[in-house]
C-alpha cells in the first residue's frame, strides 16, 4: 500500500519536472509547444551517452542534461519559436509536431530505435525498508531531487524579483508589458529553464522508464493531461495534478489491472468536463 | 463472373491478359520475394533483424536457385495492418512477387492472409507468433515459432524444478494471451499453480505497479512475456523491484531476454531462466558460421530469434524452389514446403505437413556471462517440439 | 441612389453569390482525372484506394477545422469507430447481405460514428483550443482503450479478423487488383464530397464561416453558434466513420492502429498540407502525402549515394562534403521518413500559409491581379 | 435612484433594476436602475473607466450581472444569452470592430438577415437563392453607402467602411434597441461625417443608446443622457438638463478632452 503510494509519487514527481516548463510557457505566451518532450529526450540521450559510453557518474550527467537541454531550448526559442507566438494555435500545434518528428528521426539515426538503458551506480540500486514498506533507492533519489527542485522553483517564483515579474506576465501579459516588464526576455529565460528541467527529467527517467525515439510522442499525452488537470496559472496546480496522475496511474494498475489504462484518460476528460480551466486553477477574472 | 467480364471490357487487353493468365507470369526468369516488415515505429527492430538476415542468406547462397534469379523487395508497413495488406496487394499485383514474407506482428500477418489466399501466393511468417495465424490461409507457412511452442517447455520445466506457485505477467495482446494460456496449461498439468494472471497494456511505459502486485502475492516465481523490444524496460524494473531479494525467481520466454538487447540490460539478468527456439549462443557449426557472418555484415547488431526466422524463411524459399524445379506456382510451392526438413542455425527444424507450422527444438536457457558479454546459455533441450495447441 | 440602380446592383449580387456554388472547369477536370486513374494505373489501385479513404478522412477534418474552426486531434476515434462498426457488421453478416453488404456497412459506420460524435460534441463546445485538443485526444484514447479491452467483440490488440463482404450492389466482388475497391471508394468519396460541397455553399455553410471568423459577432447577429457546431461536428464524425468503414472493408480488417493517435495527427497534417477550408485540400494533401511516403518507403538511397559520390567532381571531393552527403542520403531511407515529414511541416508553418492550395491561390492571384476578388 | 425622466406613461422597451457587476473586488456596475423608452435617442457618457462598456455588455448578454435584473419589452431577460437577446431585438455594435474579416460586406449583412428570417439553417440551397433577402441586404448596404465595396474582403476595407459595416450588420437584424459603442472611434475626420449621418438617419422605430466621448456628437444626437461615474448612475435627464448640471461639470473638470470638445 505504502509502496504503491510511494511509487506513484515518484512517477508523479518525474512527470512534474518533465512537464512544468510546458505549463509555464503555455501560461506565459499561450503557446502550445507539443515538442516539449523532445527536450526531455535530448537530456535523456545525453545522459545515456555520457553514462554508458564514457562512464561518467550520474551525478555529473544530471546537471549536464539540464544545461544541454536548456541551451538547446534557448537556441530554438530564439531562432524558431519566436516566429510562432503570434500565429494560431493550429500553426503552433503543427509546427511543434513537426519538430517532434524531426527530433525522433535524428535520434533514431544517431542512436538507433532500440530502448536505451542506463546501468545505475550501486549506491542508487536496491531497496530499503521504510515503515514496513519496501522502497526503491532510485525512486527515493528521484523524489528527493524533484522535491528540491519544486521547493526551489516555488521559492524563485514567490520570493524573487524575477518570480514576481514572471507571475505578473503569466497573469496578464499586456498589463505586465505596460508596467515595463520585458516579457520577451522573461519568456526566453523561462523557456530555456523549462527545457532544461525537461532535460533533467528525461535524464532522471532513464533510470525508471526506458528511452527510445518515440519518447516525445509517448509522453506528450501525459504532459497534456498534467496541464489540463493542473491548469497553467500556478505551479502548485500542475504539481498536485502530476502527483494525482502518478498515484492514480500506479494504484489503478495495481488494484484494478484490467482497467488500468482507462483511469488517467477518464480523470482527464472528467476534469475537463467539470472544470474546463483545470482542477487546481483559481477562478480568474479574465 | 459477370464483374470480371465487365472490367475486362473496360480495361483493355493488356490488363485483361494479366487477369486471365493468373498472377505468377509463365516463364519469368526472376523470382521476386516481397518482405513486408515494420522498419519504422515500435517494432522497427524486428524488421531490421529480419531484413539483415534475409539479405545475409542471399549473400551467402547466391541469388540463383533452380535456374531462377531471386530478387528481394523489402517494404515498410510501419507496423500498421491496413498498410501491410495494401503492400501485399501491391507486391502481388504490381511487382508480381511469387512469395511474400515477413510480418512483424500478429495483426499484420492476419491482414495479409486474404491476399495470400486470393492470389495463391505463399506467405512465410518470419516473426509473428500467435498460434492461430496459420489457420487463416492455406498459403501461410511459418519459420518463426509459436508462443505455446516456446512457453510450454518452461512451464513444464518450472513445475518439475521445485516451483509451485507462479504469477504470470504478459503483454495484453494475442501472443501474450497465448503465452499466458500455454503456461497455465503446461504448469498446472504438472502440479503447479498459477495464482494470478496479470496483463499489462501493450503500450505501457511503466510496469512498476504490475511487478509490485506480483511481488506482494509472494509466488515462487514470476513468469514474464513481453514482445521483443520491451524486455529491457521490464527487466530493469524487475531488478529495481527487488524480486530476487524477495526470493522470487524470474522465468519467461526468450522474447524477454532478446539476444539483441541482452547486453544492454545489465548483470541483473544473470541467472534468469527462459525457454526459446533460438539463442545466439547455440552451440553448432551452422550457428557459429551464421553469427560470424551476421556480425560481419551488421557490426552493431547481434542476430536474435527474429533474424533466425528471417534466415530460415529464405532457406525455406530456396529449398522449395529447388524442389519445384523453379516453378513459382503457389500451390506447388506450399506443397513443396510441407515436410521440408534441414539443419538451421537454431538446430534441426522441419515444416509440419499438417499445419504448415514449424517443428523445432526448444531450449531451456540461463543468462550467463561469457567473455564479458551476456548470453542465453542453453542447458536443456526439448527436441522436435510441435505447437501443443495445434492439432 | 436611384431605385433602378439598386435593383440592377442587387440582381448582380444574387447571381454573384450563386456563382460561388457553380462547378468550375478545374473541379470537373479533377474528378475526371481521379476516375481515369483507374485505367492509367491499373496496378496501383490499392494505393489509390488508400489515398481515397485518407482523403475522405481529411475531408471530414476539413469540415470541422477548415470551415467551423475547431482544432481537433480526435477524428481518428470516429475513423476507428466506423472501421470497427463496418468490420463487425460484415463479420457477423458472414459475407451475406444485408449485414455484409458494403453500402449497408458504410451506413452503419456513419451512423455509429455520427451518434458518438453527436454525444461527444457537447464536450468540444467548451473551453479554449487547448481544452478542445485535450478533450478530442482524450476521447480518442478512451476509445482506443475500449477497443483494446473489448477483445471478444473487437479482437483486441490483434485486430478484427474475418471481415467478409458481399459484392458491391450484389455484383462486384472485392478483387486482388482493388478495381472494385477503387471504384467503390471513389464513388463514395464523390457522393460525400458533393454533399459536403452543397452544405458548405449553403446559408448554413456561410454561417459556419462566420462562426469561425468571429463567434462573438455571430452570436450578436443571432446565429445559434453551438447548435451549428454540434451539427457540423456530428456530420464530420459521420464522414470520418464512413472513411473508417471504407478502409475496414477494402482491407477486410480493422485493427487498433486505425483508432490510434497518429492517424488523427497524420491526417491533420495532410489537411494542412493540402490546404484547409477548400474541400479539395484534404484530397490533394492525401495524394501528395502518400506519394511522398511511397517514394520514401521504396527508395534506395544507397544506390543514389553511390551514384552521386561517383559523379562528384574531384574538386568537391574533400572533407566534409562526402561525409555530409553520406549522412543526408542515409537519412533518406524509409526509417527516417518522419524527418522529412517534420521538415515539410515546419517549413509549411513558417513560410507557406494555406498549404498547397493556398500556394496555388496566391500564385493565381499574382498572375491575375484583376481577379483579386473574394472567392467565397 | 429613479432614472425615469421621461413621461412614464409609455412602457419602457429596456429597463434595468439595481443592476450590479463585480470583477473580484472591483465594482464595475453599481446598482444601476435605468429605463429606455421606445424610439429613444439616448446617450451614455462618463469619464474613462466609468463602466460604460461593461454596462452595455450586461445589457446585451456578453456578461452576466452579479445581481439585479434586466427587462426587455416586458420580459425578464437577465439570464438570456447574447444570441437570444439578439433574436428578440437587442442589437449592438462594438467599440473594437467585431466583423468577419474573410467574408464580404454583402455576406456579412446577409448572414444577419438570414438568421432573422430563419433561413440560416438552410443547408442545401446555395447562398443567394433567396433573392428577397439578398435584395434587402444590398439595399441596406446602399443605404449606408458601402454597396460599392460589397464584394471586397472585409479585412481589406478601409477602417471607416468597416465601421459603417459594423453598424450595417447590427441594423440588419431589425432590432428594437440598438446600442452603439463609440461608432466613430478612431475614424479619420474626413469620414466621420458619413457615420454621424448614418446614425442620424436610423429609423425612429429603433431605440438607440450611444456611448460616446465626443460631446459634439452626443449633444447633436441625443435627446436624453445618462452619466455614469465609477460604475454608478450619477444623473440622467434631457440633454439640456445634463448640460447645465453642476455635478456633471465637476466630474468632467479634470478631463481635458471633454473641456476641449465641449
Amino acid at each position: 500500500m505504502l509502496t504503491i503510494l510511494f511509487d506513484g509519487i515518484a512517477y508523479g514527481m518525474l512527470l512534474f519536472i518533465l512537464g512544468i516548463g510546458l505549463c509555464i510557457t503555455l501560461g506565459l505566451m499561450n503557446f502550445i509547444n507539443l515538442a516539449h518532450g523532445a527536450f526531455a529526450m535530448a537530456g535523456g540521450y545525453l545522459a545515456v551517452v555520457m553514462m554508458n559510453s564514457y562512464g561518467i557518474s550520474i551525478y555529473w550527467c544530471l546537471p549536464a542534461a539540464f544545461v544541454f537541454s536548456a541551451l538547446l531550448g534557448a537556441l530554438l526559442e530564439r531562432t524558431l519559436y519566436v516566429h510562432l507566438y503570434d500565429k494560431s494555435h493550429l500553426d503552433q500545434v503543427l509546427f511543434s509536431i513537426g519538430l517532434v518528428f524531426i527530433a525522433m528521426a535524428i535520434v533514431d539515426y544517431a542512436m538507433g530505435a532500440n530502448q536505451q538503458i542506463v546501468n545505475l551506480p550501486p549506491s542508487l540500486e536496491g531497496r530499503i525498508d521504510f515503515l514496513g514498506a519496501s522502497i526503491g533507492v532510485y525512486r527515493l533519489f528521484v523524489i528527493a531531487i524533484c522535491g528540491l527542485l519544486t521547493v526551489g522553483l516555488q521559492f524563485v517564483l514567490a520570493k524573487t524579483r524575477f518570480g514576481s515579474r514572471l507571475r505578473a506576465a503569466v497573469d496578464d501579459g499586456r498589463a505586465a508589458r505596460g508596467l515595463g516588464i520585458n516579457v520577451t526576455t522573461i519568456f526566453a529565460l523561462t523557456f530555456a529553464v523549462g527545457s532544461g528541467l525537461a532535460g533533467l527529467g528525461g535524464a532522471l527517467s532513464t533510470g525508471i522508464i526506458s528511452l527510445d525515439p518515440t519518447f516525445p510522442l509517448k509522453y506528450m499525452i501525459y504532459f497534456l493531461i498534467v496541464i489540463s488537470v493542473g491548469g497553467t496559472t500556478t505551479i502548485t496546480g500542475p504539481f498536485f495534478a502530476s502527483i494525482l496522475l502518478g498515484v492514480a496511474d500506479v494504484a489503478g494498475k495495481y488494484y484494478v489491472p484490467a482497467v488500468g489504462g482507462f483511469i488517467i484518460y477518464t480523470i482527464m476528460v472528467a476534469v475537463l468536463i467539470l472544470r474546463p480551466q483545470g482542477l487546481f486553477t483559481r477562478s480568474t477574472s479574465r | 463472373m459477370f464483374h470480371k467480364g465487365f472490367f475486362k471490357g473496360i480495361l483493355g487487353a493488356g490488363v485483361a491478359l494479366t487477369l486471365a493468365t493468373g498472377l505468377p507470369a509463365i516463364a519469368q526468369e526472376t523470382v521476386k520475394v516481397g518482405l513486408i516488415l515494420p522498419m519504422t515505429g515500435a517494432s522497427a527492430s524486428t524488421g531490421r533483424q529480419i531484413e539483415a538476415a534475409a539479405k545475409l542468406f542471399i549473400a551467402q547462397n547466391g541469388n540463383k536457385v533452380a535456374g531462377k534469379t531471386i530478387e528481394l523487395i523489402v517494404k515498410d508497413d510501419q507496423g500498421t495492418a491496413d498498410m501491410s495488406k495494401r503492400l501485399a496487394q501491391e507486391l502481388v499485383v504490381n511487382d508480381k512477387v511469387s512469395i511474400l514474407g515477413g510480418f512483424g506482428l500478429t495483426p499484420l500477418a492476419l491482414a495479409v492472409g486474404p491476399v495470400a489466399t486470393q492470389a495463391k501466393v505463399p506467405a512465410i511468417i518470419m516473426a509473428a507468433g500467435t498460434s492461430m495465424i496459420v489457420d487463416q490461409s492455406p498459403f501461410f507457412v511459418r519459420t518463426s515459432f509459436t508462443l505455446p511452442q516456446n512457453t510450454t517447455p518452461i512451464a513444464v520445466w518450472s513445475a518439475k524444478n521445485g516451483i509451485k506457485k507462479v504469477v504470470t505477467l504478459v503483454s495484453d495482446f494475442g501472443p501474450g494471451l497465448d503465452a499466458e494460456k500455454s503456461f497455465k496449461a503446461g504448469f498446472e498439468a504438472n502440479g503447479g499453480q498459477v495464482i494470478e494472471q496479470l496483463r499489462a497494456p501493450l503500450a505501457n511505459p511503466d510496469f512498476a505497479a504490475f511487478l509490485q502486485k506480483a511481488k506482494d502475492l509472494k509466488p515462487d516465481a514470476v513468469f514474464l512475456f513481453v514482445p521483443s523490444g520491451q524486455g529491457a524496460t521490464l527487466m530493469k524494473q524487475v531488478a529495481e523491484r527487488g524480486l530476487a531479494q524477495a526470493g522470487i525467481k524470474v522465468i519467461g520466454t526468450g522474447d524477454v531476454t532478446d539476444d539483441d538487447l541482452l547486453n544492454s540490460m545489465g548483470d541483473d539478468l544473470i541467472g534468469m531462466i527462459t525457454s526459446h527456439n533460438y539463442s545466439t549462443d547455440h552451440n553448432s557449426p551452422e550457428n557459429a558460421a551464421f553469427v560470424a557472418a551476421f556480425n560481419k555484415a551488421n557490426p552493431n547488431m547481434r542476430p536474435n530469434f527474429m533474424a533466425a526466422g528471417g534466415y530460415d524463411g529464405m532457406a525455406l524459399i530456396y529449398k522449395a524452389l529447388e524442389k519445384t524445379g523453379g516453378s513459382t506456382d503457389g500451390v506447388k510451392l506450399v506443397e513443396a514446403m510441407k515436410g521440408l526438413a534441414w539443419t538451421s542455425p537454431r538446430g534441426p527444424i522441419s515444416i509440419d505437413p499438417a499445419t504448415r507450422d514449424i517443428i523445432q527444438n526448444v531450449y531451456i536457457r540461463k543468462v550467463e556471462k561469457k567473455n564479458g558479454q551476456l548470453y542465453n546459455v542453453e542447458f536443456d533441450t526439448i527436441p522436435n517440439f510441435k505447437d501443443p495447441t495445434h492439432k | 441612389m436611384s431605385m433602378s440602380h439598386l435593383t440592377e446592383n442587387s440582381a448582380g449580387a444574387s447571381s454573384r453569390l450563386l456563382s460561388a456554388a457553380k462547378w468550375r472547369w478545374y473541379e470537373i477536370a479533377f474528378w475526371i482525372v481521379a476516375a481515369s486513374l483507374f485505367f492509367v494505373f491499373p496496378t496501383r489501385l490499392a494505393l489509390l484506394t488508400e489515398i481515397v479513404t485518407l482523403g475522405l478522412l481529411a475531408l471530414s477534418i476539413d469540415l470541422i477545422l477548415g470551415f467551423a474552426g475547431i482544432v481537433t486531434l480526435g477524428q481518428g476515434a470516429f475513423f476507428g469507430l466506423g472501421a470497427y462498426a463496418a468490420g463487425i457488421a460484415a463479420k457477423y453478416g458472414m459475407g451475406v447481405a444485408p449485414l455484409s453488404d458494403p453500402i449497408v456497412g458504410l451506413l452503419i459506420a456513419g451512423a455509429v460514428a455520427g451518434a458518438v460524435g453527436f454525444v461527444t460534441s457537447f464536450l468540444v463546445l467548451r473551453g479554449s483550443d487547448l481544452t478542445r485538443l485535450m478533450v478530442t485526444l482524450g476521447v480518442g484514447l478512451i476509445f482506443a482503450e475500449v477497443v483494446n479491452q473489448a477483445r471478444s467483440i473487437t479482437g483486441g490488440a490483434d485486430g478484427l479478423q474475418g471481415v467478409m463482404l458481399s459484392p458491391v450492389l450484389g455484383i462486384f466482388d472485392f478483387d486482388l487488383y482493388a478495381q472494385t475497391a477503387y471504384v467503390y471508394s471513389l464513388g463514395t468519396l464523390f457522393v460525400l464530397f458533393v454533399i459536403a460541397r452543397v452544405v458548405m455553399n449553403s446559408s448554413f455553410g456561410l454561417s459556419l464561416k462566420a462562426i469561425k471568423g468571429n463567434p462573438l459577432r455571430s452570436r450578436a447577429i443571432g446565429i445559434p453558434v453551438n447548435p451549428r457546431l454540434i451539427a457540423t461536428y456530428t456530420l464530420a464524425a459521420a464522414y470520418a466513420g464512413i472513411a473508417g468503414g471504407l478502409l475496414a472493408q477494402t482491407t477486410q480488417a480493422a485493427s487498433p492502429d486505425m483508432i490510434a493517435f497518429h492517424r488523427s495527427a497524420d491526417t491533420l497534417l495532410i489537411l494542412v498540407f493540402g490546404g484547409a477550408g477548400h474541400l479539395y485540400g484534404g484530397i490533394i494533401g492525401a495524394v501528395a502525402f502518400r506519394l511522398m511516403q511511397d517514394a520514401f518507403s521504396s527508395g534506395s538511397p544507397d544506390v543514389w549515394l553511390a551514384a552521386v559520390l561517383n559523379a562528384l567532381p574531384s574538386f568537391l571531393n574533400f572533407w566534409p562534403i562526402p561525409n555530409v552527403l553520406t549522412v543526408i542520403f542515409g537519412l533518406m531511407g524509409p526509417k527516417y521518413w518522419s524527418l522529412w515529414l517534420g521538415l515539410v511541416l515546419v517549413l509549411l508553418v513558417l513560410f507557406v500559409r494555406g498549404g498547397i492550395l493556398g500556394l496555388v491561390q496566391s500564385i493565381y492571384v499574382r498572375i491575375f491581379p484583376s481577379r483579386n476578388k473574394v472567392k467565397p | 435612484m429613479n432614472a425615469d425622466v421621461m413621461t412614464a406613461e409609455v412602457a419602457p422597451i429596456l429597463e434595468t433594476r439595481s443592476l450590479c457587476k463585480r470583477f473580484g473586488g472591483l465594482v464595475a456596475t453599481d446598482n444601476v436602475s435605468f429605463k429606455l423608452q421606445p424610439g429613444a435617442r439616448h446617450a451614455l457618457i462618463g469619464p474613462n473607466g466609468a463602466g460604460k462598456t461593461t454596462f452595455i455588455n450586461l445589457l446585451t448578454g456578453v456578461l452576466t450581472p452579479t445581481s439585479g435584473s434586466i427587462h426587455f419589452d416586458g420580459q425578464d431577460i437577465t439570464n438570456w444569452t447574447l444570441r437570444q437577446r439578439a433574436i428578440a431585438g437587442v442589437a449592438r455594435t462594438f467599440q473594437i470592430n467585431q466583423l468577419f474579416p474573410d467574408l464580404t460586406p454583402l455576406q456579412s449583412v446577409l448572414l444577419a438577415v438570414n438568421e432573422r428570417e430563419g433561413a440560416g439553417r438552410d443547408w442545401f440551397r446555395p447562398v443567394g437563392t433567396r433573392k428577397d433577402l439578398v435584395d434587402e441586404s444590398v439595399a441596406l448596404l446602399a443605404d449606408l453607402g458601402i454597396d460599392d465595396v460589397m464584394d471586397e474582403r472585409v479585412g481589406s476595407l478601409p477602417y471607416g467602411k468597416q465601421r459603417l459595416l459594423e453598424i450595417a450588420v447590427a441594423v440588419a437584424a431589425k432590432p428594437k434597441v440598438l446600442l452603439l459603442d463609440e461608432p466613430a472611434a478612431g475614424v479619420p475626420e474626413s469620414e466621420r461625417e458619413q457615420i454621424l449621418d448614418v446614425v442620424a438617419r436610423l429609423p425612429t422605430s429603433v431605440a438607440l443608446i450611444l456611448i460616446e466621448h465626443d460631446m459634439h456628437l452626443v449633444f447633436r444626437f441625443a435627446k436624453t443622457i445618462s452619466v455614469l461615474v465609477n460604475g454608478g448612475l450619477l444623473v440622467d435627464g434631457t440633454a439640456d438638463e445634463i448640460a447645465r448640471d453642476p455635478r456633471v461639470k465637476q466630474v468632467y473638470l479634470g478631463e481635458e478632452e471633454v473641456v476641449v470638445h465641449g
